[in-house]
């Protein structure tokens, strides 16, 4: 259990996004949240990172609650996150991008900045190797000097992952990553992900793409307007009438 | 007759190609519903239509009349009304101004008092909040209010954005019932719309939209039975 | 426009002889006074070096971070009467003063960006003009500390074993502050610090997401600008020998917001670039008399309607799509695109 | 008695003020934009009604109607010249475009018209009408009057009207604006030279108030009048008259308290302390008109 | 980027060169023997109505000056004009420009004192005249050799007003009101002090700054005092204001101003709430002395106007600096220096000119009084009824 939701409410004015969600993540586990357009899903990435703090209840993180941290210490901590209207640094290129990611493994201040001292170049050095090892990774390394806006969608899809990656996370949190890629590119992405696990890392993942959660989710948790419908193994969840229903509408006899 | 008719119309959003040549056509009367996942472009399709976003290429006839590009303002007052996604009521004008505000291109009095009164028989709920101010209301009265004020200015064509989002299934009934009723007034119904069973249980005609692109279409009823359509959806073998 | 298509065939062409002409131009630099052997145009050098401090540390606020500062002149002032103060009232020199206006500016510089820089942008814009106006009276009331309106005479030269720095020398040392300044500005553009304060401006979410602490960064941003605006205004001090409240308006802060502006938002040359505008305008145009102030104007509109982004600006930051219609400037000036829009 | 007559003081002052501000809160409703050089249409619009008095008719309202003209046409050909262009671009760029309007107007003004002071014949007598101890002049009762019934026209304009109900609904979302039929670009075109009438209007008053009129004469009251506008939470009408109305107060008794010599500065330091507990400025909603 | 910088380092050069040429270029124009005079001012900006005064008279001296025959047997002058803007650091650049062109012998100007003082180092060390019509902050003729003013220094005109208020108005118990810039604050301190010297007792004092509209807040302050006298220290444009608002607050009190309220602007603004107020100046445009009659006469028939106080020492700098330069006997910079400094009891329109050991003009004053809508000698008319 690396992660643990206890009871995390979230309302805007009088919608309530969020009610009373339990949700807990295995280590090492790829944990799907699905549900449809409008029930809360990014809103409780959005708790979990502080952009939007939770209202009330508990989240706690390798043993200790975060749901009080701002945003900046919860990534240093080790959850990192994408986003479903995807947030890159438009006017900085694709290696610029993956090196803003690694702004937590780094320390230079303003005075070796300047200086140019030898742990400065050594750590920047390091910080343009590792993210052109992420590049690699997600195949981008090709493009890392054009700006990340004239990326082609699927690209700036896993710019944004690579980007999270810099960050060393233990968490990663996925806001819908298939979304507008075609079905070469998700399952490229399927094969990442996969990759991303094997290396020990746990990916909580908001998609719509059933295909892509139904073959690489371990758990996956069905949240409809504000509330957690189901949970458990992709067969579940799939047969689960409710689940049905919150996705097609209720089926009316023709 | 064709009342408005899309024509390989492309759109992008800077390098990335949100529309890749979508056609479709609505007729006079008709309700058409286009559906699709998130991201599949049905959003962009509805603003390239009302002239919110710029297109490539291709064409959008209303009344065999280009409107491609057209300001706004100018599409609207053709007769095509647009309820956005998210509905945008304007929240600090009460419900009354933000009715009068969809009758702007109307420029009789009386058709505009008219038009109030129609709506409000429509909308009794709005009648009884016309002096509140658009933001206290319910997710379901914004609903509401927003597809009244687009019939405010008396269009020939409704476009709908997604108008169950976030709103709780009774209250998606309830609206959907509220749209069959627009629809029988005469006024042609384009509807954007995630909740597929529901959209398609209420159009005659839809359009399956997959990352930009039309993958099927055909009466609503066909697609209903369709599995591809299941399958889209929900990954269900 | 013109200036366009010539851009990139001078650019590959400088490029291509990079080195020496980076050797030329610091031939030239070095060589300058002895070049125009006119104290006239090394006090315009200087000026235009001191402006180009101004400009490029405030650049760090608005072209870095995304932030306004309508209070720039402020902190300049501080720091000029900062070190006019210790060096006519203790006697403290150059060397000293210099750098505690850079400390006093500063920290009234964190002071305001804790105070503001959570609000709304406008709200900060309103709070640093503010302050830039409240700084000024209280320079003009406070008699008994800053002389009030009469000014702080005397200012003693920089002296540096028993030599003092007058005309060439004060060049020289405004070159070395200006080069050490954009150094300065180049390599926090290009670290950890800079990709963080751009990250900010591009998008702050994202930029928290990354783990940034971006109000501290503000700040941090803040504090430096300040910082070297202070330091500026030492020079100045002891280079004119004589500060008054008259230099430190809230005009002054207008014309160094419209260097950055000009030359161009976020980019290391474009503040450069403005500076150079702003301060050689009136010497080269000292002819047009009344009439000066008028085209001065006029030309600040045109430029910013053809080039929001400025002269230089970096590409696309500070210019986002044109709407589709055009103003009556642009539809006279600009030749009209094809397709697309209409 | 010395209390009011500072406020009576304070409030003619702040009819100016409020005209000011208002001018400043209906650019940024509907264009997000900090005007600069909402002063320099107080000028033009002084020195419209300057030259009717002096060489068309002695008549403060002719007057009047005309700075308002005058404010109104100089804002329409501002906003077509340069603003237009610059909707949807950063904000720093229209920012830097006010600025350069309002040093390209006052140094013409002053390269037309001269720049020294130019004396506004004088109105209403310049007697004092004195109720208990506290003298109120007729210009000031002429200058409150004419204020108010402005605020009232205006009032009605924006919420009784279609037009004013398109302005609304454009500063609030002027996407949504277009999709009811609203031609934004002309809306947004009116509303600036509205606020430039407003203006205008302001200019004419202090003309007459202060028998002055000269080409640098907005510089003053345009910046501190920003700072009623921020007192209202920058977008609302009744804020920015409420906070202009509070400025002119509150400098008054500032200079009765403290001195004159802080009268220029009394509205921001009010105003930096309470934006840092009420950021929003005491009316301002998020984005209400 | 670092294409950019060099790109825009070589525009700098390039405008660099272009400035060096221009100024080559004038330096190359005068040398025909003409004797080449500065004028800085403010020629823009919110002194520019000031500025452009210098640059009237100063033109006017110099066209009366050639028509006469020119100085040093028949040399004509020649006048190169610089805006300040108002800004002290234009005026340094303004300065180190004209010292830097030796054609230029010296320079008049230019209006404002923190200018003055913020150029005085530059004339100091390169020997050049700097002969202010205006500059009248204390330090500014001590702090060089080679600064001049001859507007004459509060020092004077402050007791003579103390005198005029407490001897011949019969004030005893005076408001102070002034401008605060170095100008305002030497005056009130002058008068002040003298005026308690004689016996009479200054009851409130208060100050505004330039831009200032609105007095009626620091006016019902100041009428809640017993005072029984109002003496402002202001420009002519903020003097009527004030006179406007004292009346319309009701507030009936002797005003007494500095000199600089001399312009007949006062009156247009003020109307009959001027009537009555007093000023001691150097100048008076009505004064039938031949010298002043020609100065002002061509000055109306010129530009229209009645010279202010202003215009005219600008048009006595000039004249002043022409006298020098010919009891110099050359155009050497130094030597008028010496011979400015020796002046003795020049002929002026504003008032005799004997400089100060420090380079101050030691001046004499008339009582003037705002009598039936125009400024009247005191001493003939006496104060008007009302």
């Amino acid at each position: 259990m690396i992660l643990d939701m206890r009871q995390v409410r979230k309302a805007f004015g009088g919608l309530v996004a969020v009610n009373n969600v339990d949700l807990t993540v295995q280590q090492g586990t790829i944990h799907a949240i699905i549900g449809p357009n409008g029930a809360g899903k990014t809103t409780f990435f959005n708790c979990v990172t502080a952009l939007n703090p939770a209202d009330s209840g508990e989240i706690v993180f390798e043993g200790t609650r975060i749901e009080r941290l701002p945003t900046h210490i919860i990534n240093r901590k080790g959850i990192a996150r994408t986003f479903q209207n995807i947030r890159l640094f438009p006017y900085l290129s694709v290696l610029q991008n993956v090196v803003v990611g690694t702004h937590n493994q780094s320390s230079a201040g303003i005075l070796a900045s300047v200086l140019h001292t030898p742990r400065f170049r050594e750590e920047e050095r390091q910080m343009v190797e590792f993210a052109m090892s992420l590049l690699q990774q997600t195949g981008l390394v090709d493009k890392k000097d054009i700006y990340a806006r004239n990326l082609p969608y699927g690209d700036q899809r896993r710019l944004e992952i690579a980007r999270a990656m810099a960050g060393r996370p233990k968490v990663l949190l996925l806001d819908e990553p298939a979304a507008g890629m075609n079905t070469t590119e998700t399952s490229s992405l399927e094969a990442f992900i996969r990759r991303l696990k094997d290396d020990g890392l746990t990916v909580v993942l908001i998609e719509h793409d059933m295909k892509l959660v139904m073959s690489i989710a371990d758990v996956v948790s069905v949240i409809d307007h504000g509330v957690k419908i189901a949970e458990g193994t992709a067969e579940t969840v799939q047969n689960d009438e409710r689940v049905i229903e919150a996705y097609l509408g209720k089926r009316k006899d023709t | 007759m064709r009342l408005l008719e899309v024509q390989d119309l492309v759109v992008y959003y800077g390098h990335i190609n949100a529309l890749k040549g979508i056609s479709l056509s609505l007729s006079e009367g008709h309700f058409v519903t286009l559906i699709g996942a998130n991201g599949a472009g049905k959003t962009t399709l509805l603003n390239t239509i009302t002239g919110g976003v710029q297109a490539t290429s291709g064409s959008v006839l209303f009344r065999e009349e280009p409107i491609l590009n057209e300001r706004s303002d100018l599409i609207v007052r053709k007769g095509i009304a647009h309820v956005p996604e998210g509905r945008k009521v304007f929240p600090e004008l009460t419900v009354e101004e933000n009715l009068r505000v969809g009758a702007y291109s109307i420029p009789q009095k009386k058709k505009v008092a008219e038009l109030l009164a129609l709506n409000f028989d429509l909308f009794p709920r709005l009648a009884e909040r016309r002096r509140q101010e658009g933001g206290t209301l319910s997710g379901g009265e914004q609903q509401m209010l927003a597809i009244a004020r687009a019939l405010m200015s008396d269009p020939e064509v409704l476009l709908l954005d997604e108008p169950s989002l976030g709103l709780a299934p009774l209250l998606v009934e309830k609206i959907f019932e509220f749209i069959v009723q627009v629809n029988k007034l005469g006024k042609s119904i384009l509807l954007v719309e995630q909740n597929a069973n529901l959209a398609l249980h209420v159009a005659s005609y839809g359009y399956v939209l997959e990352t930009g692109r039309v993958v099927k279409e055909g009466p609503a009823a066909d697609l209903l039975r369709d599995d591809a359509v299941r399958k889209a959806y929900l990954g269900i073998a | 426009m013109k200036l366009k298509s010539i851009r990139p065939a001078f650019v590959s062409f400088v490029l291509r002889y990079r080195v020496p002409f980076a050797i030329l131009l610091g031939v030239l630099l070095v060589a300058y006074p002895w070049i125009v052997r006119n104290p006239y145009l090394l006090r315009v050098a200087t000026n235009v070096g001191i402006a180009i401090i101004l400009a490029s540390s405030l650049n760090i606020i608005i072209g870095f971070s995304g932030l306004f500062s309508l209070g720039h002149a402020a902190f300049y002032g501080i720091g000029a009467y900062t070190s006019a103060l210790l060096a006519t009232r203790l006697g403290v020199p150059f060397w000293l003063g210099f750098p505690a206006a850079g400390i006093v500016a500063g920290l009234f510089g964190t002071f305001i960006g804790f105070a503001t820089l959570r609000l709304r942008a406008v709200f900060l814009a309103f709070t640093t003009l503010g302050f830039g106006e409240i700084t000024r009276i209280v320079i003009l009331n406070w008699r008994d500390f800053t002389r009030g309106p009469l000014g702080i005479a005397g200012i003693p030269v920089p002296r540096l074993f028993g030599w003092s720095f007058t005309r060439e020398a004060n060049y020289y040392l405004i070159l070395l502050l200006c080069a050490a300044v954009i150094l300065f500005v180049y390599r926090i553009y290009h670290s950890r610090l800079g990709r963080a304060l751009i990250a900010i401006r591009e998008d702050e979410t994202a930029a928290r997401s990354m783990g940034i602490n971006v109000f501290g960064y503000k700040i941090l941003a803040f504090t430096i600008a300040c910082t070297i605006a202070g330091l500026a205004g030492s020079f100045f001090a002891h280079f004119q020998r004589y500060v008054s409240a008259d230099s430190f308006v809230a005009d002054e802060s207008f014309r160094i917001i419209t260097m950055v502006a000009l030359g161009g938002t976020g980019s290391i040359t474009g503040p450069i670039v403005g500076a150079m505008i702003l301060e050689l305008f009136p010497e080269v145009f000292g002819f047009l008399a009344g009439y000066r102030q008028v085209i001065y104007g006029a030309v600040l509109i045109t430029v910013i309607v053809l080039k929001p982004g400025g002269i230089v600006g970096v590409k696309g930051v500070f210019e986002k799509p044109r709407a589709t219609r055009r103003s009556w400037i642009a539809q006279a000036l600009l030749p009209r695109f094809n397709g697309g829009t209409r | 008695m010395l209390f009011v007559q500072q406020l009576i003081n304070g409030i003619a002052q702040g009819s100016l003020f409020a005209l000011l501000a208002i001018s400043f809160a209906i650019v940024y409703g509907v264009m997000r934009l900090v005007n600069f050089a909402t002063g320099s249409l107080y000028m033009i619009g002084a020195f419209s009604g300057f030259f009717i008095v002096r060489y068309v008719v002695r008549d403060v309202f002719v007057a009047i109607f005309a700075g308002a003209v005058a404010g109104y046409i100089v804002a329409f050909v501002l906003e077509k010249l340069a603003f237009k262009a610059l909707r949807g671009v950063a904000r720093i760029a229209s920012l830097i475009c006010t600025i350069g309007f309002s040093v390209f107007l006052n140094e013409l003004a002053a390269v037309l018209f001269g720049s020294e002071v130019k004396s506004m014949p004088a109105f209403y007598g310049q007697t004092a009408f004195r109720i208990t101890g506290v003298a109120v002049s007729w210009l000031q009762v002429v200058m409150v009057a004419t204020a108010a019934t402005v605020l009232i026209i205006l009032q009605l304009f924006i919420y009784k009207t279609k037009m004013g109900l398109a302005i609304r609904t454009v500063s609030l979302d002027y996407r949504t604006a277009a999709l009811m039929g609203i031609n934004v670009d002309r809306t947004i075109s009116i509303a600036f030279s509205i606020a430039g009438a407003m203006a205008g209007i302001a200019g004419v008053l202090a003309a007459v108030y202060y028998n002055a009129v000269a080409f640098n004469m907005g510089n003053l009251p345009g910046l501190k009048s920003f700072s009623a506008a921020v007192f209202g939470g920058l977008t609302s009408i009744p804020g920015a008259i409420v906070g202009g109305y509070l400025l002119g107060i509150i400098e008054n008794f500032g200079v009765q308290i403290i001195s004159t010599g802080y009268r220029d500065i009394i509205g921001f330091i009010v105003l930096v302390a309470f934006l840092l507990f009420r950021p929003r400025g005491i009316l301002g909603r998020k984005t209400s008109m | 980027m670092a294409k950019r910088i060099v790109v825009g380092l070589l525009v700098l050069v390039a405008a660099a060169g272009g400035a060096f040429a221009a100024g080559q270029g004038e330096r190359a124009a005068a040398t025909d023997g003409d004797i080449h005079i500065a004028l800085s001012a403010p020629i823009t900006g919110d002194w520019s109505e000031y500025g452009i005064g210098f640059d009237r008279s100063a033109r006017m001296a110099i066209d009366q000056i050639n028509a006469d025959g020119g100085v040093l047997g028949g040399r004509k002058f020649r006048l190169s004009v610089g805006d300040t803007e108002g800004n002290p650091q234009m005026g340094t650049t303004l300065a180190q420009r004209f010292t830097a062109d030796r054609t230029i012998v010296a320079q008049i100007g230019p209006f404002a004192s923190s200018t003055a003082m913020a150029s005085q180092p530059i004339f100091d060390a390169e020997g050049m005249v700097q002969l202010s019509p205006t500059a009248s902050h204390a330090d500014f003729a001590g702090g060089s050799r080679w600064s001049f003013g001859i507007v004459g220094t509060q020092a004077g005109e402050g007791p003579f007003n103390a005198r005029f208020a407490y001897e011949h108005l019969g004030l005893r118990r005076v408001a102070v009101l002034h401008l605060n810039n170095d100008f305002g604050i030497d005056s009130a301190y002058y008068f002040s002090k003298a005026f308690e010297e004689l016996g009479g007792e200054i009851v409130e004092t208060d100050f505004y700054f330039d831009g200032e509209r609105d007095f009626t807040a620091v006016l019902t302050k100041l009428s809640r005092t017993n005072a029984d006298g109002l003496y402002i220290v202001s420009f002519y444009n903020d003097g009527a204001a004030i006179n406007l608002q004292r009346q319309r607050l009701g507030w009936d009190v002797q005003v007494l101003g500095t000199g600089s309220l001399y312009n007949e602007q006062l009156i247009a603004l003020g109307g009959d709430s001027v009537e009555g107020v007093c000023t001691a100046t150097v100048f008076y445009a009505d004064d039938p002395d031949p010298r002043v009659r020609r100065y002002v006469e061509e000055f109306r028939s010129r530009y229209g106007v009645t010279p202010s106080f202003h215009a005219a020492v600008a048009y006595d700098a000039m004249m002043l600096l022409a006298d020098a330069i010919e009891r110099a006997g050359s155009t050497d910079r130094a030597a008028i220096r010496d011979a400015l400094a020796e002046t003795v009891d020049f002929e002026a329109v504003a008032g005799n000119v004997t400089f100060t050991p420090e380079g101050d003009a030691v001046k004499s004053y008339r009582r003037l009084v705002i009598y039936n809508g125009e400024f009247r000698l005191f001493d003939e008319v006496g104060l008007p009824r009302r």
